[in-house]
């Protein structure tokens, strides 16, 4: 199998040959993977190397968290990256929704519908475990959905705010 | 002994616990270890949490929010009496620093474990703390009184220098506070900080206060019997903070010389014995550059950081405080007390570094301590249990000690890196980029450095873009793999109980 | 530096571990914190230790089986020089006390982190070690030299005075060995350990050794470097074993004074001297009543028990052994060594102490590691992890500091109260009946302690027939429900899955 | 539900109530079970007194290990109390059968077919773990079958001897 996959905008084309080896541009590279019991954990020895990460399943990508640092990895198989490109879309299409990332209360909502908002535009201010939580827009956009007001309790994941693409409506 | 000021001492050998996570852990240790049996409270989110099951005795106190368990007073002193607890440990945050409870403690002739309800109520207001410790010749940062009217500020803000910093006298986290580095300024800042006050608290009574720049927290630990005796434990380096959190502390600190400690510590001891202070408490200091040191306020309780001062002093600080409590002189005196090798403490916080901080929920799905050689772990959570928005997110104490500064600081990044925690998203790899970077390794940081000039980027140097790619498809290439089982199954004649443990043996 | 007798250092930068388990862990963290790059080696029982993922690298070796892997000497090497390790720290067991394995390595210019093969070769052949030792003053068991007939041993044993042990020169394991207390049963016994011996080893030499009765196991760890500077750090008690396997170490003993801690040092010392020893070295006494002292054997290597000596000095052993290694000078003297606080090992084995002590294997499905103050534990296994007959039982080290023995051991009480290993079975239960034990509180035990009066009844005072019978009445109760709800599920028209996360759920 | 209970020649009939109340032989108890994600692990509070224990199933009876003391429980529900008394049975017939208790190698055989033994006599040596480990008969009896030899590689609960009761051939 073959996977295009695409970090820090560095794109690698890997080939799984077999259980233990795989082709990245090209080189060939000893492998052995392990996902471990705990749920997440992998090891991994490249050519040797020992490795260890937690790697979660994103939706739309995959989550490293190896030796302190996060990596975001996004990964196609060879149908899914044709079809795309065959698509011409962009696999980029930011997020338009800002979700409570844990249960909460609302303490302001500096968002308004209509408002135009750049990536990163503080949106709502959310209390949980006595800190208050600055959630910022995702993307660039325009406001078209405030769905809480100031002093309500929200669930983890409850839609906020819907950000649109002033262009597309989308 | 019962004295005027609400202290009471005397033997006990049933202690109740009125606080949770790790720091009611850490009470149950030193109770455990002392012969005392222990009794927790516990509200609907901590049934099972570990001071629960570690306790001899534990008893339900409410719904989750603290206000309607771990806060309700008389519901504490109810379980106290209903136990047959002759003492009571605040821990810290909830009860810890109200006056009021302390009082209600000797009032039911129950030990409270901690200083007399007198030296809380000075303590807890901020201008008779500064006051007080000021007639005791501790050296306060410059500022006015209280109650000033405008006029009579800006004239003081001459005097004073700028900057300054405007604050009101009721307020706290930032609210009605202002930087001030021009005097044309001060004006809009005064009123602003007023009207800020009024809304906030009520009460739109402000003060002026130096503002100290490049300035290091750095906190004095004190321990003191009811017999009169008093001593300083050292030093704790405390400025690595982000919004007012400590997040990283060490004993000793990078900037204090023997003669520096000698001369913060007496004036500590002399601070703490204006109050008449009883049982273990902080005095926080501002250092600035020039290594002029003014106080700051006084915790009247056990700090969270309070391990590293005892893994260079090998003075059990929990321990101590509850023989004060049982009216014990000290063991040792000032001569006794000798700082060895250094500590340094992580905080491990349920957030998300890479998210804005944000606080994380959700169940602990797998925990792995490190361990070794000159690792300490505190902690108060386990695989299972949940972490809920309903408490600090404080979920756990690194501590690494070692013969030198150095060594301690390779042993905390080799715990880091061995430290798993899963389910919820931590702030482990923040403390990794932090042991990492140039600034902490030197020393070169003071309260501000997290919040203006540390960033998660700084970590970019070795990157590992490729291994990361790897570790990512081949992650997703095993769930397409198992994808397609689990589609072709439904052609199979198979119960599904044999189907599920060959699935969970092929996840293995 | 390369020295005749095998002995080569040099400064080294990538280091080969030949072991698994908690010492390889050890081993890599001590590099770790030394800037050491490390290579791991792994049979196919241990691809997923954590010895593997904690190293830099990792090669596979072969079979789970010893003699297929970690004792192949050729594998080993290969590997080093695959890897580019320039040096290889052996642990303890498998090829730690192989002096052609030693060897080996300097004739690969690979620096081998201990002794020079010569010295291993002394130490390892009994007759050799006792007549090296004695000859540079150390006192040994009175005995005879082998290889006398069984007259001349009959005579002896008259001067020697009964009893005696009759032991096989190839001996081990207790095979080739009898104790006897009357002079008229000898003749029998020395026949009866030559044919065992023959049969067993193939050689029929035996020779006659005092009995040491009441006797302790006391061992004193040396330092020593390639420059002619050795050290003891202060003794060991570890007179708590079973069938010859420690289990239960601390350090100071309880016995052992300044002055006979003084006296046996330097014989100690002496001895190592006597063989050009380098590097990390125990010297293992037997000590009886009168505190008479004799040279039992030496081992040439790192200690399981070497974290309590590492805790009462303060010196990080395993990373002393690497700096030795690379050639550099001890960074102290005898007089820099002070013993202070009290510390004390548990072993965890894999085994049944309900059960005769019988090892048990299976998957740990859950580990909680006791942590707070006072706690190290140093283990090699995790959650998942699955313990498999191939290797020794002892799964982790739980070792417990305090300001005093009494400290230690309440520590070491609670320590093993909340830890929690489950899906094979601990000794955990052996080591709380024991720290409870009056005989171990008040040290009052010998060599012959556990396996003579010691059983695990002994805990049977304060029974809880009450608390356990209504543990096991709740769990038969929820399982009956349990097991009526899955009975019922086949009427319900539910996917499987669904139902499978409900049943889950309801297991919480 | 009633169940009676045996520990250490203690017999106690408990009943119980609903979720959080239990009567023993007579006597209320306020109590608050809770079966722990880790499995095996309990947290009971029994009149507030806390305590934790592993329960383990072992087909017959309960092994409950609490505060370092291991106790085995026998349980019976009501209806399977009154048929075992109805039937006469005794509730102790013994096992007679020596498993392997984990995987190893044969050292030696003491046992021999038709040989009379107690309980706790020395039937097989087992060497795992670099250790040899003596299995003992679980019961008196006579030994009818040796299923292994010096030498054998064993699984874990592989049958190794089968004793028989003299009088009844079970």
């Amino acid at each position: 199998m073959k996977y295009y996959t695409k970090v820090n905008n560095q794109e690698y084309e890997i080939e799984i040959d077999h259980e233990h080896e795989i082709t990245v541009n090209g080189e060939k590279y000893v492998i052995d993977f392990q996902q471990l019991p705990d749920a997440g954990l992998a090891s991994l020895l490249i050519n040797n190397q020992s490795l260890e990460a937690v790697v979660e399943d994103q939706d739309e990508s995959w989550e490293v968290l190896m030796m302190g640092k996060l990596y975001t990895v996004k990964v196609q198989d060879e149908r899914t990256y044709r079809l795309a490109l065959a698509r011409g879309l962009s696999a980029d299409s930011g997020e338009g929704e800002v979700k409570a990332p844990m249960p909460g209360i609302i303490i302001a909502v500096p968002a308004v519908v209509g408002n135009v908002v750049k990536q990163g535009d503080k949106v709502i201010i959310l209390e949980s475990m006595k800190m208050e939580n600055e959630l910022r827009a995702p993307r660039d956009g325009i406001i078209t959905q405030v769905k809480v007001t100031t002093g309500a309790s929200v669930e983890k994941d409850q839609v906020l705010i819907v950000i649109s693409d002033p262009e597309t409506g989308d | 002994m019962k004295r005027e000021d609400g202290l009471l001492t005397k033997r006990f050998d049933k202690l109740l616990i009125a606080n949770r996570g790790e720091i009611a852990m850490r009470i149950l240790r030193a109770c455990h270890e002392l012969g005392i049996k222990t009794v927790a409270v516990y509200s609907d989110a901590d049934r099972n949490a570990p001071h629960v099951r570690y306790a001899d005795e534990a008893y339900h106190i409410g719904a989750p929010p603290a206000r309607e368990s771990y806060l309700v007073i008389e519901k504490i002193l109810d379980i106290a009496k209903r136990s047959g607890a002759e003492a009571i440990h605040p821990g810290y945050g909830f009860l810890a620093e109200r006056a009021v409870f302390a009082q209600a403690c000797v009032d039911n002739d129950i030990v409270f474990v901690g200083p007399p309800a007198r030296a809380i109520d000075i303590m807890g207001d901020k201008q008779e703390a500064r006051q007080t410790v000021k007639a005791a010749g501790v050296p306060i940062v410059p500022g006015t009184e209280p109650g000033l009217n405008d006029e009579e500020m800006i004239a003081a803000a001459a005097e004073i220098g700028f900057p300054v910093l405007v604050k009101a006298v009721a307020g706290g986290g930032g609210k009605g506070m202002r930087p001030v580095h021009r005097a044309e300024d001060l004006p809009d800042a005064i009123a602003g900080a007023r009207r800020e006050a009024l809304s906030a608290f009520g009460d739109d009574v402000v003060y002026l206060e130096k503002m100290i720049t490049e300035a290091r927290h750095i906190e004095i630990q004190l321990l003191a019997d009811a017999h009169g005796n008093a001593v300083y434990l050292g030093e704790r380096e405390c400025s690595l903070q982000r919004r007012h959190q400590k997040l990283i502390e060490e004993a000793p600190s990078f900037v204090v010389d023997e003669d520096l400690r000698q001369r913060m510590g007496a004036v500590a001891v002399a601070a703490a014995k204006a109050v008449n202070y009883v049982n273990a408490g902080t005095i926080e200091f501002l250092v600035d550059k020039d290594k002029n040191f003014y106080f700051l306020e006084m915790n009247t309780r056990l700090q969270v950081e309070h391990p590293v001062t005892e893994l260079v002093t090998g003075i059990d600080i929990a321990q101590e405080m509850l023989r004060v409590a049982r009216g014990r002189k000290l063991r040792f005196s000032q001569e006794d007390i000798q700082i060895k090798g250094w500590a340094i403490e992580c905080r491990i916080n349920a957030e998300d570094p890479y998210n804005n901080y944000l606080p994380s929920t959700g169940t602990i799905t797998t925990m792995r301590l490190p361990t070794g050689p000159g690792v300490r772990v505190d902690t108060g959570v386990f695989p299972g249990y949940e972490i809920t928005p309903y408490y600090d997110s404080m979920i756990s104490k690194l501590i690494c000690y070692g013969e030198t500064r150095g060594e301690a600081v390779l042993r905390m990044r080799r715990a880091l890196e061995e430290y798993r925690i899963m389910g919820v998203k931590t702030n482990i790899p923040f403390h990794q980029i932090m042991v990492e970077s140039h600034r902490f390794l030197t020393g070169q940081f003071d309260t501000s450095f997290v919040e203006t000039r540390f960033s998660m980027e700084e970590g970019e140097g070795e990157s590992h873009d490729l291994e990361a790619a790897i570790f990512a498809a081949l992650a997703a290439h095993r769930q397409g793999q198992q994808a397609s089982q689990i589609v072709a199954r439904g052609a199979r004649d198979t119960s599904n109980w044999k189907w599920y443990s060959r699935w969970e043996r092929l996840r293995k």
